[in-house]
């Protein structure tokens, strides 16, 4: 079977994600924010189908877009958000930090480019459908131990966001 | 069919706008929304590596690291809202009591 | 196949992990007001159990769970440091939380939580397993430091760790990416025998300095070390004692799997750097502080600057030095901050350098058991500081690291002069009016403190037994 | 051998009582803490003795190698390798031992430190009795004997340090006893960083040798020294040396590092006698003795070490001169009597150096516990200018004084005479005459050191009284358990020059045969041929009786005269109100006493008023300095050309010990952090996003390096 992506799907995929990334950053509004970085989560799971990954994809979705981003937004509710909004959104440092930050994109850039020569260009394909299963099939046998760590994560994490959010201890 | 070093530089971008966005910005949320930002570009990178070395590891890591923002966000955000309850404000410049 | 003996090889994650779930059940079940000391007799129990499921778990080395932790003497150290520091820890907190009228129970469970984190980070050989175990310390530790709620510095304590934290694991993360897309593993010992074989790439060398920040910030390494003053300042004075100590220790137990078992490459001038920076910032921003947790916060960025120097001078006997380091640092700190957590007393309002003045006289067991820490700190003879220091000058002058040495031992004087000012503060100082009242110190502090110190002065003059055992783990990470 | 196998229980004897007191000291009674302390310290001197006597006796069977008992091993481990490579790539154990080691050179250390120490715990039975914090201060002692015994008895440079910085922390605490007094803590504080300064440099040393030579052990470091495989004036010998000696300018308060030790005077008088005359101090002068087989490799080392002596002896000994506080004066003698040991060392007469520290001990501890008699006597008076006619009032502390001050001024045949003479003989001889120079510095300092001594005991015993009236109803002789002490100290001043009486004078020098051993220059000493070839020589150096030898003797006894006769015809009748007699005849050497106070005064001003340190305030200082030197000129045009040059150096010396250690070195380490601290404050000023902003500029550092490496 051929790729199903182009390079089309790419670039149209990256430039959705990267304006939606400027505009998580550019927006006033935390709300308007946490949109824009819907988009990019949800560009970033197209990208992923685009490499074989159906089930990170849908991962992605279920869990970053559908979870993730709507416990931001419900925070975002229960907080008045209006004194905010009137204040300056950036802070004084923000050029400097703005040309790090960049320098820092370009050397990883740089990295890639130095170390293209470790990637051969044709990959050999995953047959895609049985990516679920063998997922799956990772996740319970080669990563069980962290399987079941990262549920006592979840239990730390818990247990933290109820101690944090308690009025009173 | 792309090549690999561009998804890579498309999670470099990413990754620099999250750490643009967690320099400058003044809203706590926001701050927190840039580090999401970050994991996902190496979320991408981990994926982009597994096509690359045809490996599922690569995408599994990338379930854990999912697992890992969730529990982040959760503390995070009862954090932040823990912050807002004390100073009525998620202006991360005012968060500035400790100093020499 | 999953036998039993992979069990054992995690027994002391589980043994913790099961405590600390007795302990959330039981919290449900106490009437809100009552005190939590129960819970934490139970969490101290559960640090025991950890240190003799360690002990049991010694006698079965090797990997389990399909190569994902490893058992050796190496982890066996770091488990037993940790759970030994949780142990300190849960016994100087009783008294501090009935002081802060703190009845949550989560507290000791947080604490059990992290170790198995920390325990987890020492033994684990594959990066994402490494990564979560990092990720459960740290989340456990942030909710912890913001565990004096009526105080908006300790929220604050917590949302700066927080906000730092999950920004330096973010680059450790990128880290972890870069490498596996370099080596298409994410096991350490596959990693070196990829490294090994082939050539260092680019993106290899970015690798390690990506995971040196995230590992940098965790054990408070300049210029990654911004947050510790700050964070210290406001947290609980016990979890200070913690989170100075048992994190950092797990930290350096992952730096060392990734740059000798790992092999890395290229780490030498970063951590050189990275150590004289740390050594020098920590010291002189020490010799201007009048917070004593703010001091002791510098203090332990010159540390780690110690430290690093070991891990500078590499091979086994660098390896060694900084094993033992880790384990001197730990136990000096953990006594100073109970010292520090007892008197700071309710509200923590004694934490000033001036608060110290005459303390040789209300209260001399306390001062004489804070000044044994600190003599331990500067590195006087008979305390684990000095051998502690000595190995690792010694390690880093056999590596011929001759300028670095320097640096460290013109740090370690000047060192000496604002670990003094405290001494000077609470034998040759009048108190001030009105003079900070001190309790008596508790049974359970008290345990602690004995320990602390017993340990102190036992690495000092019986380094023996414990080198052994640090060197025989270094031996088995080089090879 | 149960003594000489036991050796480690001499050191442990009295930190038993140490940890006694830590824990039950409160609790218990004034005489169960004499009991415990001081008996302590008495049967670690008899163990001492016996051990001694042992070795002797096991000396002559083996050899006079030295006695090493290895009780186990500290640092390193025995079963895992730990092994490295040393600088000539030759492989080396990392071992270090919490090892003992006896020779003749720890033995003398070993007698001394135990029998003075054990005079001096007796002593402050007495002197302690009313004072507050007993157990305290016996808690403090018995941990200082421990600490310097365990400095003395080490088998390694380890071993030596841990003693090093423990006699330096119990010296640090014992300073600052009276802690309520601002000014024992600043004094606590100065000889604490003074020497740390010193420290770092012995680490340095330390670990330069051991990175050298792979070994941290006496006898292998000296067994390497003199095979024959090093060059003399090895260039990295000689930097570890000269490290090494930085350590010991510390600790035995040499030029330009002494200042810490007349500060210290702060402390009880027993301590003084304790640590700052008898025992800690001169643990420089074991230290560089113990390394005598490194130094012989390093010339300019060793030239270093009789520089700074001889210096140290007449900047020290011409500061004594104006002193009014009689513990003052002691505690420059002392340093000018520690220039005199360093420049024994400085010329290669290790064994003389190491007896001048001998006798020292005695008369220098005689000294202070009878200058602490007599300020018991009168209440608690320091200054010299209110004492006077004492001589019949405590007729014991006089005459024992009396014997001491004859022992340093040396007059034959007092002990100092021997040490002192032997010193001066070598700086002379040694070397065809090469150091010359230093004999003249020497022999004005003998000069001094007579004049000034003996002005303390004309102003003290035998001028008219000067005592105050509610003072002088109390003046009392002090009781036993201080006077027997001092008789004991008063035998030894006297006879204990006997041990070094010299060949020349038809003596036998027991003293240097006995050290012969350590301080032989050759590996095959320890063969029977060598020894007899050894033996051989000294004979025939016994027969070569210089008559220049001779004639120096008594130029140097005629010094001492000298300088007792113009003391007792400067102060012999000094009256109430008396003007210092010098001062009479030279005014300005007046004006070098009341400038000192004017300078004291001008120091408070100047670091109350002004805290910048730079240009400004040196040049106002350096002004005054300049106005003062002309004043002093016009005035004074030449009088009296010597008591000028002394009153200059004294200047010199006041004004370096002021401005530029307590100056730069004590503040102005606390001075130049501010601007420091503005280097941390721009890193920490609170801001989350700032402090993000600093780890990025080091992440972009770090993968900058790795890019483009």
């Amino acid at each position: 079977m051929d790729p199903v992506a182009t390079p089309y799907f790419f670039y149209g995929l990256s430039a959705v994600a990267v304006l939606s990334a400027v505009g998580v950053i550019m927006r006033r509004n935390p709300v308007h924010s946490a949109i824009a970085l819907i988009f990019t989560l949800l560009s970033l799971a197209g990208l992923y189908l685009m490499l074989y990954a159906p089930f990170v994809a849908g991962v992605q979705i279920i869990l970053y877009v559908g979870g993730i981003v709507v416990l931001f937004l419900f925070v975002i509710m229960l907080i008045n958000i209006e004194r905010m909004q009137r204040e300056y959104q950036f802070n004084k440092q923000w050029l400097v930090g703005l040309l790090a930050a960049a320098a820092l994109g370009a050397l990883f850039v740089a990295v890639y480019v130095k170390g293209q020569s470790i990637f051969p260009q044709h990959a050999v394909r995953f047959p895609e459908q049985l990516n679920t299963q063998q997922v799956g099939k990772m996740l319970y046998v080669d990563y069980l131990l962290p399987f079941e760590i990262a549920s006592l994560l979840l239990l730390v994490a818990i247990v933290g966001a109820v101690v944090m959010a308690k009025k009173r201890i | 069919m792309v090549p690999i070093s561009y998804y890579l530089v498309l999670s470099a971008i990413l990754f620099s706008l999250g750490v643009v966005g967690f320099l400058i910005k003044r809203n706590l949320i926001t701050l927190f929304m840039s580090i999401e930002l970050m994991l996902n570009a190496v979320n991408l990178a981990f994926v982009a590596f597994a096509w690359q070395w045809k490996s599922l590891n690569g995408q599994v890591f990338v379930f854990f690291v999912m697992v890992v923002a969730a529990a982040e966000a959760a503390v995070g955000l009862a954090i932040i809202i823990a912050v807002f309850r004390t100073r009525e404000t998620l202006n991360v410049d005012r968060v500035n009591l400790l100093k020499l | 196949m999953i036998q039993a003996v992979d069990y054992i090889r995690v027994l002391p994650e589980i043994v913790l992990t099961l405590f600390g779930v007795a302990i959330m059940m039981v919290e449900g079940a106490l009437p809100p007001r009552a005190s939590r000391k129960p819970l934490g007799w139970l969490a101290f129990v559960g640090t025991l159990a950890a240190l003799a499921a360690t002990v049991y778990q010694a006698g079965y080395p090797g990997m389990a769970f399909f190569g994902m932790v490893r058992v050796d003497s190496f982890s066996i150290f770091f488990h037993f440091l940790i759970a030994f520091i949780a142990a300190l820890v849960v016994l100087s907190s009783f008294e501090y939380l009935d002081a802060q009228q703190i009845r949550g129970g989560e507290y000791y469970g947080l604490i059990l939580f992290g170790a198995v984190g920390m325990v987890l980070m020492s033994s684990a050989v594959e990066l994402v397993l490494i990564f979560i175990a990092l990720e459960i310390s740290s989340i456990s530790t942030y909710v912890l430091a913001g565990f004096r709620r009526r105080a908006p510095s300790s929220i604050e304590s917590s949302i700066k760790y927080f906000l730092l934290g999950s920004f330096a694991t973010a680059f450790f993360l990128y880290g972890v990416a870069l490498i596996f897309g370099a080596t298409g593993s994410t096991r350490i010992y596959m990693i070196a025998e990829t490294i090994q074989g082939g050539k260092h790439s680019a993106m290899v060398f970015t690798a390690v300095a990506l995971m040196f920040v995230g590992i940098g910030f965790k054990i408070a390494a300049a210029p990654f070390h911004v947050w510790t003053p700050d964070v210290y300042e406001g947290a609980p004075a016990p979890v200070v004692g913690l989170m100075s100590t048992a994190p950092k220790a797990a930290a350096f137990a992952v730096l060392l799997r990734i740059f000798f078992a790992a092999a890395t490459p290229g780490w030498f001038w970063p951590v050189w750097i990275s150590a004289a920076l740390s050594m020098t910032l920590g010291n002189i921003s020490a010799l201007v502080q009048d917070n004593v947790k703010r001091l002791l916060a510098y203090s332990s960025i010159a540390h780690a600057g110690y430290l690093l120097v070991a891990f500078a001078a590499a091979r086994d006997i660098g390896i060694s030095a900084a094993m033992f380091y880790t384990a001197a640092y730990a136990l000096m700190n953990v006594g100073a901050f109970a010292v520090v957590s007892h008197f700071a007393s309710a509200g923590e309002r004694y934490v000033t350098l001036e608060d110290y003045a005459g303390l040789g006289r209300r209260s001399p067991v306390l001062a004489a058991t804070l000044t044994i820490f600190l003599l331990s700190l500067i590195g006087i003879p008979i305390t684990g500081g000095f051998f502690a220091k000595f190995y690792v000058f010694s390690a880093a002058l056999k590596s011929n690291l001759v300028w670095l040495v320097i640096i460290a031992v013109v740090n370690s004087a000047i060192a000496a002069y604002y670990y003094l000012r405290i001494i000077v503060l609470m034998y040759m100082r009048d108190a001030r009016e009105p003079a900070p009242t001190v309790q008596n110190v508790s049974a359970p502090l008290g345990v602690a403190l004995a320990l602390t110190v017993a340990a102190t002065i036992y690495l000092g003059v019986l380094p023996g037994r414990v080198l052994d055992y640090a060197s025989r783990g270094a031996a088995l990470l080089v090879r | 051998m149960f003594f000489l196998n036991h050796i480690w229980i001499i050191p442990l004897l009295p930190a038993l009582g140490a940890a006694l007191m830590f824990f039950f000291g409160r609790k218990l009674s004034k005489s169960a803490v004499s009991f415990f302390c001081v008996g302590l310290v008495v049967v670690a001197f008899v163990f001492s003795c016996l051990t001694v006597l042992q070795y002797t006796g096991w000396a002559a069977a083996h050899n006079h190698q030295p006695f090493e008992k290895i009780v186990y091993t500290w640092l390193g481990s025995d079963t895992s390798n730990l092994g490295y490579l040393t600088h000539s790539g030759r492989a080396a154990d990392f071992h270090v031992d919490a090892g003992f080691l006896l020779d003749p050179l720890s033995a003398i250390w070993l007698l001394f430190v135990t029998g003075v120490g054990m005079l001096i715990h007796i002593y402050s039975i007495g002197y302690m009795a009313h004072e507050g914090g007993y157990y305290r201060f016996f808690g403090y002692m018995n941990l200082f004997m421990f600490t310097m015994l365990t400095l003395v008895l080490g088998n390694n440079y380890v071993m030596l340090f841990v003693g090093w910085e423990g006699v330096g922390l119990c010296s640090y605490l014992l300073i600052g006893f009276y802690f309520l007094k601002k000014s024992a803590t600043n004094a606590a504080n100065k000889a604490f960083i003074v020497n740390r300064i010193g420290d770092a440099g012995f680490l340095l040393g330390m670990f330069t040798i051991a990175w050298y030579l792979g070994s941290f052990r006496f006898t292998q470091i000296t067994e390497v020294a003199r095979s024959g495989r090093l060059s003399t004036g090895d260039p990295t010998i000689t930097l570890a040396c000269l490290l090494l000696f930085v350590g010991a300018c510390g600790k035995s308060a040499q030029v330009p590092l002494y200042v810490w030790l007349p500060d210290a005077m702060e402390g009880p008088t027993p301590v003084s006698a304790l640590i700052h005359a008898a025992t800690m101090v001169t643990a420089g002068v074991y230290m560089v003795a113990r390394s005598n087989a490194l130094f012989v490799l390093a010339p300019e080392a060793m030239k270093t070490v009789a520089i700074i002596g001889a210096v140290t002896a007449i900047f020290a000994a011409s500061i004594g001169l104006v002193q009014n506080d009689i513990k003052r004066v002691l505690a420059y003698s002392t340093v000018s009597q520690l220039g005199y040991m360093f420049l024994a060392l400085g010329v290669g007469a290790f064994a003389a150096g190491v007896f001048h520290v001998f006798t020292h001990a005695f008369f220098k501890a005689l000294l202070f516990l009878g200058a602490g008699s007599v300020i018991h006597a009168l209440s608690s008076e320091q200054d010299m200018r209110h004492m006077g006619a004492l001589v019949h009032k405590i007729p014991t502390t006089f005459k024992t004084m009396l014997i001491a001050t004859l022992a340093i001024a040396g007059i034959f045949p007092f002990a100092g005479f021997f040490s002192k003479d032997e010193i001066l003989w070598q700086a002379w001889s040694a070397d065809n005459g090469a150091y010359r120079a230093l004999w003249y510095i020497g022999y004005a300092t003998a000069f001094m050191t007579a004049f000034y001594m003996f002005r303390l005991m004309y102003l003290t015993f035998w001028s008219p009284s000067r005592v105050e009236h509610e003072v002088e109803h109390h003046i009392h002789e002090s009781p036993k358990s201080m006077t027997i002490p001092l008789i004991v100290l008063a035998f030894f001043s006297l006879f204990a020059g006997f041990l070094g009486w010299p060949h020349s004078l038809k003596g036998s020098n027991r003293f240097e045969k006995f050290l012969e051993p350590v301080f032989a220059r050759e590996a095959t000493q320890f063969d029977k041929s060598g020894k007899e070839a050894q033996l051989a020589a000294a004979k025939k150096e016994e027969e070569h009786a210089n008559p220049t030898e001779y004639f120096l003797m008594i130029l140097s006894l005629g010094a001492a005269f000298a300088g007792w006769g113009l003391a007792k015809r400067s102060y012999g009748k000094a009256a109430e109100g008396y003007t210092e007699p010098i001062a009479a005849t030279a005014p300005p050497a007046y004006r070098v006493l009341y400038n000192k106070w004017y300078v004291d005064e001008a120091y408070d001003y100047l670091f109350t008023g002004r805290r910048k340190l730079g240009p400004v305030r040196l040049g106002a200082m350096g002004a005054g300095e300049a106005a003062w030197a002309v004043d002093a000129n016009f005035v004074d045009g030449g009088v009296n050309g010597a008591g000028w040059t002394t009153r200059a150096l004294a200047k010199l010396s006041v004004w370096w010990d002021t401005w530029i250690i307590d100056g730069l070195l004590v503040n102005g380490i606390a001075y130049s952090t501010r601007p420091l601290s503005w280097l941390t404050r721009m890193i920490q000023w609170g801001l989350v996003q700032w402090y993000a902003l600093v780890m990025v500029a080091g992440i972009l550092g770090f993968v900058l390096y790795y890019i483009f490496r």
